[in-house]
């Protein structure tokens, strides 16, 4: 086993990553980026490396300085978590020539799973159900219009590099597909570096189901059964589940075989997620793979019993996987809600800022993976995700009620956080049902907002805010100014706050 | 003692006195008996008519943020700010109308140059946060005034951007 | 389903049961001495009613106190949690009569299982093996003597209202049986109100197993396997785990169903625990009933699934039960540390007073049941639990690794805690290898001192005190007084502090 | 800035000095450099030669509790109290001896009365907390000079019980 590993990453998955070293005997080194000195993750490793400004590209992304922190600390092996460099064939490769193990894939594995055509190509020869379409990049318009002619429209424009919704369109008509087209390049170009696009059949309202999967370094690959997290926001999941209310045993047993199939004829080892879409009449289609720990691996390990990070650390140090496919089952039904720095009544707008009070949700059968703290300034540089909020329960609605009283458990104070809409989307009928689709919040909370206060909990909070400043007047000694003011002739005047109302996100 | 906050641009002024144990508050018709617990300088425990209430609570100048049975509620002190802006607003009646960042982030790119003509929605520049890219765009047909910020900038969501005064 | 539950109990229990209460949509009413007006669970509750002063006979063990709280809140139910009113027949009599319903045993069961003579005797009827001894409470000396003899020293002596210890002692010959009778009915009269004793025979360095059982109120019944609880300290539980390292499956099913027969012939409903003795040749002897939620019930529901508290409430409600015992199995291992207001290097002094600073442990497979915070008060008058750290993982080794890491991550400043106790035990490597029985704690830290901190702990401590202190004088303003007295000509002189080096409990 | 703590009795003298970013500590003839950032009022990130370490820290009067990698030390400021004591000691040669409370709790009983001859290890007084009771033995053959409590009484470890004159 290893003595020492680099975590090349920050936030709750460095924090997650971090502990399950402590647990194994194995020491951390933390990276960080100037905005970071103080977080989290710096305070919970048992070493701290800066590795530049707060620019990822300067830090978190720099290969360079991430190599050195191995060097300089003599570690054996990199984990990256997900994000950042967990994906990318050079820095694996680069790992690999150092001779320094990377907690995941390697660099061949990376490679082909990383390119979306290339993979349909291969899922397709293996006999793995894709989503009908071109199996490569088109040479000029004429080929994509006459390919769109033949899946039949609408279909779905997707960036070969492609990942996070960057360069997805749907086009409905071939009218719209010249300009689409060009807009997707333009946005893959941007996102990858690569511009290539191809097009698919468009699946309306399907489900999204992925199946959890390790594969040691010898070829044992067992799958960890699926999550569905079909409630996302332009293509960003926001809710994740396991057991999906979708899947029956015999469906659930013929998509982990898949899943299976996925990860062997791509030569891939580590853990692994193989993700498919579900349509209406329950046929599921190979999406891609996310060649990483996944963010919502939480719920796998709650209903399985199986720690995924420990695995992933056995596996690379060279252990066998002992696991075998028929021992494992699922227990109960666990659910994972992000907690984002966005601002979901206005556009998802991102809020950095500091945290002035944080209160941690906590008790039986819920998991709180964070990567914050009262104090803690929310840098503008990195991913919004602040913590993940994680239940389990004996059944799919126990789990949904005790997600519900955790979330009301959860309190930010400081910045704006999507922790409403999250509370809103767990009591909704719709989901307490189980319909969910990737179209659920489109159709059920496009125009949301957040519920007004009662008038109780109102003046609960005029008081309570009363209370706190006369406490602070009478802590200063004296009566505040403000105290003195309170009756000048004041009132609001409208001002312009630009970005409130209009979506700026680009939709 | 009195006080006064703003609950979504409306004004409101609470009254607290102690009274014995207790607290009694008075808001506009209404009054509540209160016995209220210090759990930490950001946490009261109220007790009010038998109901038990954990209030987390912080401010950051002039904002107060109250935490309150699963609701979190923003007030505002009516600061100094605000009242700067107003006057201003009250010394030329045709004000400039100040664009800020819409949150904490990176200009990315300014669009526009000082003495442009802009139109309602055009969008005057992109600043980055989170790794999302956001438009600020103009509330209003005008014309740009003062140009503050140029890419690169670190800006806060109190930072004036771009400066326009109002096609007339 | 209630709408509405009092829950007649303070600290980490009723916090953890006003959390179920969330969980099921129920309102929960916490009740508070005049001590306990901050604590954890009068913030968490809905409502909140005060029901006396500090000392628990004048509130949590004040009969018409609770029942005017249960009356004037309209509540339909009262859960008692563990300890004050929990097993007391006459308490649940009384609700009964008042129709309220009692979360608990119905009285007649209780007093059957709280006089531990005519216990042993209905399961002795019942063909559950009993430790070999008296079956009624002797007349006169003589009758002691003639049993002690009979049955063959060493013998123990035991309350027949007994519990906790309390008016217990092991003769180990006729000449010290009539002081230590004497001596233990003296500690019965006054622990119970009742000095009636009997005698069985000692069992050397047994361990100590007891199973969870659940019982509807049409005499359903189910168990939910083991919990060995052989880490004692003078009776008391301070380590608990499932499973228990020493049973066989074949020696878990029987003592399962000799617990599921304990309860029938007690004719006892809702949640209870069959405590039993496992001797070194692995025969089991029927020791208890505990006709309550236990301390320790969370192992069992991390490696059952099954929320007990949930439970109970239902089964009150007059919810069938559902589980199938074929259905219920073992997942995994946990272990729980109970964490104590005690100086362990102190005689286990308890320790009051204010608790400056908490850090509570978090992550993946960690359980934190806490009643305290950062700012409370710990009252002398209750019992000195202040938090209970449960982990999950895979294995045993596993849980003893995560347990360890979880206390590492657990900081109580300003009173005295027994964590530096719990993770040298967590440590030992006759507990790493299951080796636990009622006599560890004496045979391995019968003189324990908590290990010195390293030099470099020391000056990183000595570095924190400094910078910690010279912000308390710059926040000042001033260069402190005690920074300028600084090379005052000052040594510490012998100071006596009495308690400190006796052991004053009485053992 | 230096300051003195005592260390199970033992003094030591620490110094701090501020380098650039960073903090120079010096405590005997050990010197370290460290990065700290402060994360609350409580507690502190130590990054020492690569090495880091989260710090929990707190007072109450002059005691300092520190927790650092899983200990957790306490340190005396030598403060005014243990001076008085001194002072106190100096003045009479043959001072009396002060017996505490070993832990906050409520006096059930006291066992001697003034002027009572005692025994090294008699119970003079037993004091109850958390459900437990526990005896208070005399440190020495004595004399009692003063009773500070009686029955009922509750007592914080602070508070003096009762005084005792040696045997001379």
């Amino acid at each position: 086993m290893f003595k020492k590993i680099v975590i090349a990453n920050r936030g709750e998955i460095a924090c997650r990553i971090i502990r399950a070293c402590r647990e194994m005997g194995i020491a951390s080194v933390a990276v960080y980026s100037e905005a970071d000195r103080a977080g989290l993750h710096v305070q919970m490793a048992d070493e701290a490396v800066g590795i530049g400004p707060p620019p990822a590209v300067e830090s978190y992304l720099h290969m360079d300085r991430i190599i050195e922190a191995v060097r300089e600390t003599g570690a054996e092996a990199v984990h990256p978590g997900y994000g950042f460099l967990a994906e990318n064939p050079e820095f694996a490769r680069r790992l690999e020539k150092e001779k320094i193990v990377f907690i995941g894939p390697n660099s061949r594995a990376l490679e082909l799973v990383g390119d979306k055509v290339r993979a349909r190509q291969t899922m397709e020869k293996a006999g793995i159900p894709i989503i009908p379409g071109m199996k490569r990049v088109a040479d000029d318009f004429a080929e994509y219009a006459a390919e769109a002619k033949a899946i039949g429209y609408p279909v779905m424009i997707k960036a070969s590099a492609g990942g996070g919704g960057k360069g997805m369109r749907i086009v409905c008509s071939e009218e719209d597909l010249r300009p689409a087209l060009e807009a997707g390049r333009r946005e893959a170009k941007s996102a990858f570096g690569d511009e290539s696009v191809y097009l698919e059949k468009f699946i309306e309202n399907p489900r999204h189901v992925e199946f959890q999967v390790l594969a040691d370094n010898d070829g044992r690959i067992v799958h960890l059964f699926e999550r569905e997290c079909s409630i996302q926001r332009r293509h960003q999941k926001i809710i994740e589940e396991t057991p999906s209310p979708a899947l029956t045993p015999e469906l659930r047993q013929r998509m982990g075989e898949a899943a299976k199939r996925v990860l062997e004829v791509s030569g891939y080892n580590n853990a692994g997620t193989v993700e498919f879409l579900l349509d209406r009449e329950k046929r599921f289609f190979f999406l891609e793979v996310n060649a990483r720990l996944q963010v919502e691996h939480p719920v796998t390990e709650l209903t399985t019993g199986i720690d995924l990070v420990h695995r992933q650390i056995r596996i690379a140090a060279g252990e066998k996987l002992d696991l075998k496919q028929e021992e494992l089952s699922q227990r109960g039904h666990a659910i994972e809600c992000r907690i984002y720095a966005e601002d979901p009544a206005n556009g998802f707008l991102p809020s950095a800022g500091k945290i002035l009070f944080l209160q941690e949700p906590k008790g039986p059968g819920v998991r709180y993976d964070g990567g914050i703290f009262s104090g803690w300034d929310v840098p503008i540089y990195y991913d919004p995700i602040l913590a993940k909020l994680i239940v389990w329960a004996e059944t799919r609605e126990a789990a949904c009620r005790r997600m519900r009283s955790a979330l009301d458990d959860t309190v930010i104070l400081g910045i704006k956080t999507t922790i409403p809409f999250l509370k809103d989307i767990i009591s909704h009928p719709r989901f307490r049902e189980g319909a969910t689709t990737t179209g659920f919040i489109k159709d059920h909370f496009g125009d949301w907002k957040e519920k007004e206060a009662s008038g109780e909990t109102e003046i609960l909070s005029l008081a309570s805010a009363a209370f706190f400043d006369s406490r602070k007047t009478s802590e200063a000694g004296v009566l505040s100014v403000r105290a003195k003011e309170q009756y000048s002739p004041w009132r609001m005047l409208g001002k312009w706050r630009i970005g409130e109302k209009s979506d700026l996100s680009g939709e | 003692m009195e006080f006064e906050y703003l609950v979504k641009a409306e004004s409101r002024r609470v009254s607290l006195e102690k009274k014995g144990e207790h607290w009694i508050f008075r808001a506009g018709d209404q009054t509540l008996e209160a016995d209220v617990r210090i759990i930490s300088g950001n946490a009261f425990s109220l007790i009010v008519g038998g109901t038990s209430h954990l209030v987390g609570i912080a401010d950051h100048k002039d904002t107060i943020y109250v935490s309150l049975d699963g609701t979190t509620l923003t007030l505002k002190r009516p600061g100094a700010e605000e009242k700067r802006f107003e006057k201003g607003e009250e010394g030329s009646k045709e004000g400039i109308t100040v664009v800020k960042a819409p949150m904490p982030g990176k200009v990315v790119k300014i669009n526009v140059a000082e003495n442009d003509a802009v139109r309602k929605n055009q969008t005057l520049a992109i600043v980055e946060a989170m790794k999302m890219e956001n438009e600020i765009k103009s509330p209003m047909d005008g014309v740009i005034k003062k140009i503050h910020s140029s890419a690169g900038d670190l800006v806060d969501s109190e930072k004036s951007l771009i400066e326009i005064e109002p096609k007339t």
